[in-house]
């Protein structure tokens, strides 16, 4: 059986598996059985994928599979994997494996709650491995949704207000998005929504033009781009630490893939023609972000508005319209997938023992939490781009991909984004130094619980990955690499 | 006769009862009155189609049928609709139409 | 023979950190300290190995010993990490390799019974390594890689009393304002290898490759200039230049091993490091930028001279030293020219940064040696210590006259080269760099003379002599002092590889002797016993006096910018902007929408005739339209 | 009349049938037994809908006045289909009610309405058209006000009844100028130019079509006669009268007004606009659940105009397909309204507050429902709008689009707010654990299976799309 289709299945399976169990015990096992057979099962996509590319196969998608589903429309399930969506398959099944053992003592409706979170990753995962344009949107659409039950039901704060705005937002990316992907199956009259199909085609330019922007603005909702972002520090604080982590760290992702696949891949000259709007707001978006997040004090906000900057160094990337940065875009989505959910593991591991979020009212957790601390730390040190960790490479990547272009509108826009490193610097130490260090707070801190296992599995698994690609990005960076050749190489004007 | 009065005078005539009962429908309050504005237009469109078929299409009767059936269906109508009159008079003591908005916005 | 084992010095280092890091908490006792040492004491002893095969061998080429892809940028750039040795490279090698080994020995003692003792081992093992393969990178990139994880040690160890404010302000501090200078660092790497397409320096500084086709200027200056100016903007944070200083006091209230190894011997002079290793670069395209590091080193040299003056912490006092004399190196480089005799200033500054490395290690040793003993960093409250300290006293006594540059103390030789080097070129920079040997010299004797002479003390505990395991290491670094300046650097160290013939310029030797006993003679008058001379001669300067003892007011300066302008006048307003321009401009949709949902409620009113009218209106409305269509 | 063409009508005849056998039935229950008649329709229906489905001739009867062919066949099943959920929802609505003699009433005036749908859908001739119209519309004014103690019932039929024949005052007078232009009333005989009395026809014929669809601006009395009739007549209209009236507007879209494309495009076009975002505006602001799911149809009718703007054969298909998933998302909902009025007499959304607690599975079918409605996948009503949306693109209506998806997000909200109204929402007095009776439950199952699958089983959509290209 096609290792795709098990990514879909195994999640819906074990979805449909909760539903039948009621204590919280069998919930919580299958949700984490399911998961780590997933985890497995993309390790072993990965081997496999590698093995493929190494053995010669240089085809732009592998593992293809194709179902005839409504045959009238050009509708089929296929479904086909090229490097970009390994890693981000990878990415998805480590961080829903690690959201599992973060919602570990989830104890309101907690069938409910995972089962949720599980259709989520489904999707999310569908997403992923769809080559059909329908399949993707309805994938897309299917991970967007529970977001609202999720927040709504087990969010803290504002959180009906929030959830209703999370969705109403991205469900209006996704709108844009029926607009454009319906332009772009008519426009190319084949009577196919198959990605690759339709990259074949030359769209006439006056259609790209009206369809570019709206798939890249709908894809970018998402991908949190200025000034669309602002569900994300709403959504994110109020959301429960799983969903926070799957939200950041996978499906604000969708949106740069979905804008590379779908937005660039298919409309390359508009691209190229209307980029500049967009690396407008990109630019923006890095640096305001950052800039905004200096002055937060909850913990979560924080994260949001950094996420807006990191996630719009991604759109920033791949609007630089070459390989390189769209490399480095690829990888920057997975390292922060990766760091963002460690984020949001350990604020809600922090927040579990001190019932606040608010940095100033807090202090000296190192002393006390010393585990978790430094995984705040080595987190942190990630997203401020430490080398050996994730996010250096992949900033790097999109620098110097970004310093390619040799104009000065480039050149400004690059420097603008490149000097958010120092920002972030400034607001992962300030959070540092408030939270972790200095005197301890208060003598309860004391008695908090150290980190127990669960905590643990959920945080080092997301450390390691963040340590892989940090230390040896090559394989990934390859990987990423050959898969971007059909996309971006249709982006050299003629 | 007939033929003296021609065919868009008689229209004009059968588009102005149309438009009466209309104006009626529209203005008078009492629910019986709504109803027979209502058999006015009905009458209208029957005269509409009596003259369409002496004028025009003299050979065929299908204009004809149809007012018998317009006439016929405007009986069972009225009856539904004055039975649901009474209904509404036993609940609310009136049958005028301005006071029957309980539900409104 | 090959040098693959150079390898091991950078691997060693890593593992004793990763030992340290996972156990932290776990190991029993001392053994932490243990593993750190034998790793740096391997390391150092291939480092040996190395500098005796390479010098041994006579040629001074470049030799790639280890290279492999780390990460691939496009066909053309990418990134190796890899291991070059060269005369520079094997140099730093030593002299980090012997320093760490010293401090590591040494901070056993110190730290003993520390809490977080595993921590700190784990730690400075990390720096050990970031910074050896900052020394051996093959390439920029691998620099800057290093060049961040240096930083980061630097952060980690200055933080490393986490629980005392001070301590995590002055690590944010260093980490931010180093990052600042990183970013002209990056932005410097990307302009250049966008123009040369790679970051390898051995391509970068082949002689034959410097008639790069770089023709793009911006505001008059070649686009390589700008470059290398954003790549010493790098050097210069690093290495606490004007003005990108002020994190380098601050960074004292780490342990003070950690001073001695981070912020005096080792990574302050990476920013010297770098542009040593861009030498021909900077020389051959960009001689603009060279003006520009002279300058900034020359005038650095004698502004953190002035401020050591008036300072009265200890440490801070050895701090500012430390920027004077790297801004003694930069200056020599900057005014160094490219081969030949011209290329003294360059054997100049790497000489001085060893020998430096040497003596300032040892003083921040002996001043850990004395807080230790009297538990506090201000001189004002430490007077009359050799009687209690003998061998500290002695040691302390040999570092100061190596840094005051008296003859035969190494610090005399490697001065006078740079001296002798600005001399031939610019006279302006020569006076400057005379001058500060002379206020060198007072303000070092002056630190000597309040703390081991001066009014005796009264002190609560008394202070005795710090344990054996501190004090050899201190006695080795000692030697170094006394001898280091003995080796014929030229012939080993030269900007072009031809060995350089070493010798004395007498001339300006004698001037700069002279001068500094000169202010050893003020420091004696004034702080043997105590005075009320300096306290008068204090006064007389004034207001320049008290911007001097505020460090110039740059540190408000900087809280100015930074807390005043960027937190109040930037984030605050755009933090704001977003929640009620943008966010509100979403939720306004929402109220609109709500409000034209409640404005149209009238027309459901509930009344059966306006149904009807409005039936009858559409009807007609929609006629009237395909009537005025028709039209 | 041979009897080949008698069979023709084998849907009519059934429903004929059912209605004599209902009424055969009724005599030899008791008075106390009366309630039996409630099963016994059931199983009628049932067996009616069954045969339905089976293969059958096609033809014209009657020189062309009565039209069968695979197509109105699988409207008239869709429809029924909706009826007979409708049945198995109000048994337990109908065991309520003081007098059991009416209990047959209430099955006699739907499936003659029903036989009123049926005539309409088959009808090859306006005259015919007209007679199902009518048959459709008078019982099922009747019926609104069969609870004889409320005045709101009572209203709610005499503003359908009134309201109705307006319209259909105003529809006649349409047709009447098409009889006089045209000198035919057989559909097959029409051809019509593009003469402004044509269309002044056109518009007359449309509006009282689109009384019944609840297109804006014909749809006021929608959702007054929602909220007053009994809910199991609310969902009739919501989902078979607005669904007939559908099909029927897209047969004459496609015979009749063909012709007139051009001109019918382009008040599809305006309606569509102003039906999607009036319903929606509407709907925001709604507290009674009834009135909410009527202005959220009339919003969906908007959604459907989408699929008929284009004129294809693709566009008819979708709209057929998105009424059948309609019909179950909307009646699934409504279902949930019955029974939760049946038990509590609540109808308000914060009624509904904390349901999930209570009911979960009530609560779940809602949401299944609503979500459906709201076009969210893998539900069925995720296809049926992308479907719509495909055909509205398919003809190069993007701005039309565009409208309609920001409209799409708009009417998530309102869905949303129900959702959130069952499951998040806490309540100090939720209503309670209950269990409604097996053939509501049934129904429901129904709906829920359709809602999930039927997305996924495309052969019905390809089903239907053939159709489409053989019939249009």
């Amino acid at each position: 059986m096609n290792l795709l289709i098990l990514h879909i299945a195994v999640p819906s399976l074990t979805a449909l598996a909760i539903m039948f169990v009621s204590s919280q015990r069998q919930v919580r096992t299958i949700a984490a059985t399911g998961m780590s057979i997933q985890l497995i099962q993309s390790l072993v996509l990965l081997y496999q994928f590698l093995q493929e590319r190494m053995s010669g196969n240089n085809a732009e998608v592998l593992f293809t599979q194709s179902f005839v589903w409504y045959p009238s429309l050009g509708i089929n399930f296929d479904i086909g994997v090229d490097g970009i969506a390994v890693a981000m398959i990878m990415l998805t099944s480590i961080v829903i494996f690690t959201g599992v053992f973060a919602s570990w003592e989830v104890n309101n409706l907690y069938k409910e709650f995972f089962i949720s979170l599980i259709v989520l990753a489904t999707g999310v995962y569908g997403f992923f491995v769809s080559l059909d344009l329908f399949v993707m949107f309805l994938f897309f659409e299917l991970a967007v949704i529970p977001m609202y039950l999720l927040i709504g039901i087990w969010g803290s704060g504002p959180k009906e207000y929030a959830a209703m705005k999370l969705t109403l937002m991205l469900m209006g990316g996704s709108a844009l998005l029926v607009v454009g992907i319906l332009g772009v199956y008519f426009t190319a009259n084949i009577e196919t929504f198959n990605i690759i199909e339709l990259s074949k085609q030359a769209f006439p330019i006056e259609m790209q033009r009206i369809f570019f922007p709206l798939l890249f603005i709908g894809f970018g909702v998402i991908g949190a781009l200025f000034p669309f972002h602002t569900w994300s520090p709403d959504g994110h604080s109020s959301a429960p630490t799983a969903v926070s982590m799957l939200h950041a760290g996978v499906l604000m992702k969708l949106g740069g893939y979905g804008c590379l696949k779908v937005a660039i891949f298919l409309l390359p000259e508009a691209a190229n023609e209307m980029s500049w709007i967009f690396l407008i707001l990109t630019s923006i978006s890095v640096l305001y972000g950052a800039l905004a997040t200096i002055v937060q004090t909850d913990l979560k906000y924080i994260n949001a508005y950094s996420s807006v900057s990191h996630c719009g160094l991604v759109l920033f990337g791949l609007l630089m319209l070459n390989k390189t940065a769209s490399n480095g875009a690829v990888l920057q989505m997975i390292s922060h997938g990766l760091m963002t959910a460690l984020f949001f593991a350990l604020i809600g591991m922090l927040y579990s023992r001190t019932h606040t979020r608010i940095i100033t009212q807090m202090g000296g957790l190192m002393k006390v939490l010393p585990f978790l601390s430094v995984c705040y730390v080595i987190g942190g040190l990630a997203s401020l781009g430490l080398p050996g960790l994730s996010g250096f490479v992949a900033e790097m990547t999109i620098f110097v991909g970004a310093f390619q272009h040799n104009d000065i509108f480039h050149r400004v826009a690059t420097i603008i984004a490149v000097s958010s490193i120092v920002v972030t610097a400034v607001y992962i130490l300030r959070v540092v130094g408030m939270l972790l260090m200095g005197p301890v707070r208060s003598e309860e801190y004391n008695n908090f619980p150290k980190a127990k296992w669960f905590e643990k599995v959920a945080t080092v698994s997301l450390i390691i990955g963040i340590l892989v690609i940090g230390l040896a990005p090559l394989w990934l960076s390859t990987m990423i690499w050959d898969s971007l050749g059909p996309i971006v190489d249709k982006l050299v004007l003629k | 006769m007939i033929e003296s009065v021609p065919l868009n005078q008689v229209l004009i005539v059968t588009t102005l009862m149309f438009f009466i009962g209309v104006y009626g429908f529209l203005t008078r309050k009492n629910l019986i009155t709504m109803l027979i504005s209502v058999e006015l237009m009905l009458n209208a469109v029957n005269l509409n189609f009596v003259f369409f078929d002496r004028y025009l299409f003299p050979g065929k009767l299908e204009g004809h049928f149809f007012s018998l059936f317009i006439i016929a269906i405007a009986a069972a109508e009225a009856a539904v609709a004055i039975a649901i009159f009474i209904n509404l008079y036993r609940n609310i003591r009136s049958i005028n139409v301005e006071d029957v908005n309980e539900m409104k916005n | 023979m090959g040098y693959q084992y150079t390898i091991w010095i950078l691997i060693l280092p890593i593992v004793a950190f990763v030992i340290n890091g996972l156990g932290s908490g776990k190991l029993p006792g001392k053994i932490s300290g243990w593993i750190a040492t034998v790793a740096i004491g391997i390391s150092a002893f291939l480092s040996y190995k190395t500098a005796f095969q390479f010098f041994g061998s006579g040629s001074h080429e470049k030799i790639i010993a280890v290279k492999t892809t780390w990460l691939r940028f496009n066909e053309g750039l990418q990134i190796d990490m890899g291991i070059l040795l060269d005369p520079i490279s094997i140099m730093m090698l030593v002299v980090i390799t012997t320093v760490s080994l010293m401090v590591f020995v040494y901070s056993q003692g110190y730290m003993k019974g520390e809490k977080g003792y595993d921590r700190y081992f784990a730690f400075l093992s990390l720096f050990s390594f970031s910074m050896l393969g900052l020394v051996v990178a093959t390439n920029l990139f691998q620099t800057y890689m290093f060049w961040e994880l240096v930083g980061v040690s630097s952060y980690l160890l200055i933080g490393f009393y986490y629980d005392k404010p001070a301590a995590v302000a002055a690590s944010k501090k260093a980490f931010i304002v180093t990052r600042f200078a990183d970013l002209g660092f990056l932005i410097g790497i990307l302009i250049i290898s966008f123009y040369t397409g790679t970051f390898d320096f051995d391509i970068l500084t082949r002689p034959e490759a410097m008639t790069l086709p770089v023709t793009a200027t911006f505001l008059g200056l070649s686009t390589m200039t700008w470059a290398l100016l954003l790549v010493f903007m790098g050097g210069a944070g690093k290495s606490a230049m004007f003005p990108l200083h002020i994190w380098l006091p601050d960074a004292m209230e780490g342990p003070t091993p950690v001073s001695a190894l981070i912020h005096a011997a080792t990574m302050v002079v990476a920013g010297v490091y770098l542009v040593a290793r861009l030498f021909p670069t900077y020389s051959v395209l960009a001689p603009d930028a060279l003006e520009v590091v002279a300058f900034i080193g020359a005038f650095t040299t004698l502004f953190a001279a002035v401020i050591a003056c008036t300072q009265f912490d200890i440490k801070r006092i050895l701090a500012f030293s430390t920027m004077s004399q790297i801004g003694y190196m930069m200056l020599a480089l900057g005014v160094s020219g490219y081969g030949g005799e011209e290329g003294l200033g360059y054997t100049a500054s790497l000489f001085h940064l060893f020998t430096h490395a040497f003596f300032k290690a040892l003083l921040f040793l002996g001043a850990g040696s004395i807080i230790h003993a009297v538990h506090t960093n201000d001189i004002r409250e430490m007077g009359g210590l050799r009687k209690y300290q003998p061998i500290t006293h002695i040691l302390f006594l040999i570092a100061c006259l190596a840094i005051a540059g008296i003859p035969p103390f190494a610090g005399f030789f490697s001065k006078d080269e740079i001296l002798a080097a600005a001399f031939a070129t610019h006279p302006i920079y020569y006076i400057i760099g005379t001058l500060v040997a002379g206020l060198t010299a007072f303000y070092m004797f002056r630190l000597y003379f309040i703390v081991f002479w001066g009014k005796s003390t009264s002190y609560t505990h008394t202070p005795h002599e710090s344990p054996v395991i501190m004090t050899l290491p201190m006695m080795i670094l000692g030697i170094g002092s006394v001898v280091a300046g003995l080796i014929p650097f030229g012939s080993y160290i030269s900007s072009d590889g031809v060995p350089l013939k070493g010798h004395i310029d007498w001339v300006v030797a004698t001037i700069s002797v002279v001068l500094a006993l000169v202010g050893i003679l003020i420091a004696f008058k004034f702080y043997k016993t105590e005075s009320a001379k300096p306290e008068a001669i204090s006064k007389s300067f004034g207001a320049f006096y008290r911007s001097a003892l505020s460090k110039f007011y740059f540190d408000e300066l900087y809280i100015a910018i930074t807390k005043g302008v960027i937190f109040r006048f930037v984030s605050k307003p755009l933090a704001w902007f977003d929640r009620n321009v943008i966010d509100a401009f979403m939720n306004l949709i929402a109220a609109i929408t709500n409000w034209v949902s409640s404005q149209i409620k009238e027309f459901q009113s509930g009344q059966l005739q306006k149904y009807a009218f409005i039936f009858i209106s559409g009807v007609i409305i929609i006629l009237l339209s395909f009537l005025y269509a028709n039209q | 009349m041979s009897l080949q063409e008698l069979l023709l009508m084998r849907h009519e005849w059934l429903l004929i049938a059912a209605v004599v056998a209902l009424l055969l039935l009724e005599l030899n229950f008791s008075e106390a037994k009366k309630t039996n008649v409630i099963p016994a329709a059931a199983i009628i229906f049932t067996i009616v809908t069954l045969i339905g489905f089976l293969p059958s001739e096609n033809g014209r009867a009657f020189g062309g006045m009565f039209i069968t062919d695979p197509i109105r066949t699988l409207m008239k099943n869709i429809l029924n289909l909706g009826v007979l959920i409708v049945f198995l929802q109000s048994g337990s609505w109908l065991r309520t009610q003081n007098n059991f003699n009416r209990v047959t009433e209430f099955y006699l005036l739907i499936i003659s309405s029903v036989i009123g749908v049926s005539y309409m859908i088959s009808a090859g001739h306006l005259l015919m058209f007209y007679l199902g119209l009518e048959l459709l519309t008078i019982p099922i004014a009747a019926a609104a006000s069969y609870e004889q103690y409320k005045s709101k019932s009572a209203e709610a039929g005499i503003k359908l009844i009134l309201s109705s024949a307006f319209s259909s005052a105003i529809l006649l007078f349409g047709i009447s100028m098409l009889y006089g232009t045209t000198g035919t009333l057989y559909f097959s005989d029409i051809k019509l130019a593009g003469e402004l009395l044509t269309v002044l026809s056109f518009v007359f014929l449309f509006s009282g079509l689109a009384f019944k669809i609840s297109i804006v601006p014909f749809h006021l009395w929608t959702a007054d006669v929602y909220e007053g009739s009994p809910t199991s007549i609310t969902s009739y209209l919501s989902v078979v009268s607005k669904g007939a009236a559908i099909f029927v507007l897209l047969i004459f879209f496609a015979s009749v007004f063909g012709p007139l494309q051009e001109v019918w495009q382009q008040v599809v076009y305006g309606t569509a606009i102003f039906t999607m975002t009036i319903g929606n505006l509407f709907a925001i602001r709604q507290q009674n659940l009834k009135r909410f799911l009527a202005f959220s149809s009339i919003a969906q009718a908007g959604f459907i105009l989408l699929g008929m703007v284009g004129g294809t054969p693709l566009g008819m298909a979708t709209v057929i397909y998105f009424i059948l998933i309609y019909v179950f998302s909307n009646l699934a909902a409504f279902g949930v309204v019955v029974a939760v009025e049946q038990v509590s007499g609540k109808i308000n959304i914060t009624d509904y507050n904390g349901l999930y607690n209570t009911n979960p599975r009530l609560s779940l079918t809602m949401m299944l429902a609503l979500f459906s409605l709201a076009g969210i996948p893998p539900l069925a009503g995720f296809f049926g709008k992308f479907f719509l949306f495909t055909a509205a693109a398919e003809s190069g209506f993007y701005t039309l689009l565009f409208i309609a998806v920001l409209n799409a997000v708009i009417s998530l909200y309102y869905y949303l707010l129900v959702v959130k109204a069952m499951f998040i929402n806490k309540s100090d007095a939720p209503i309670g654990y209950f269990q409604s009776d097996y053939s509501s439950r049934i129904a429901m199952s129904a709906c829920v299976l359709g809602i999930l699958t039927t997305g996924f089983y495309s052969p019905i959509f390809e089903f239907i799309k053939k159709l489409c290209l053989e019939s249009f």
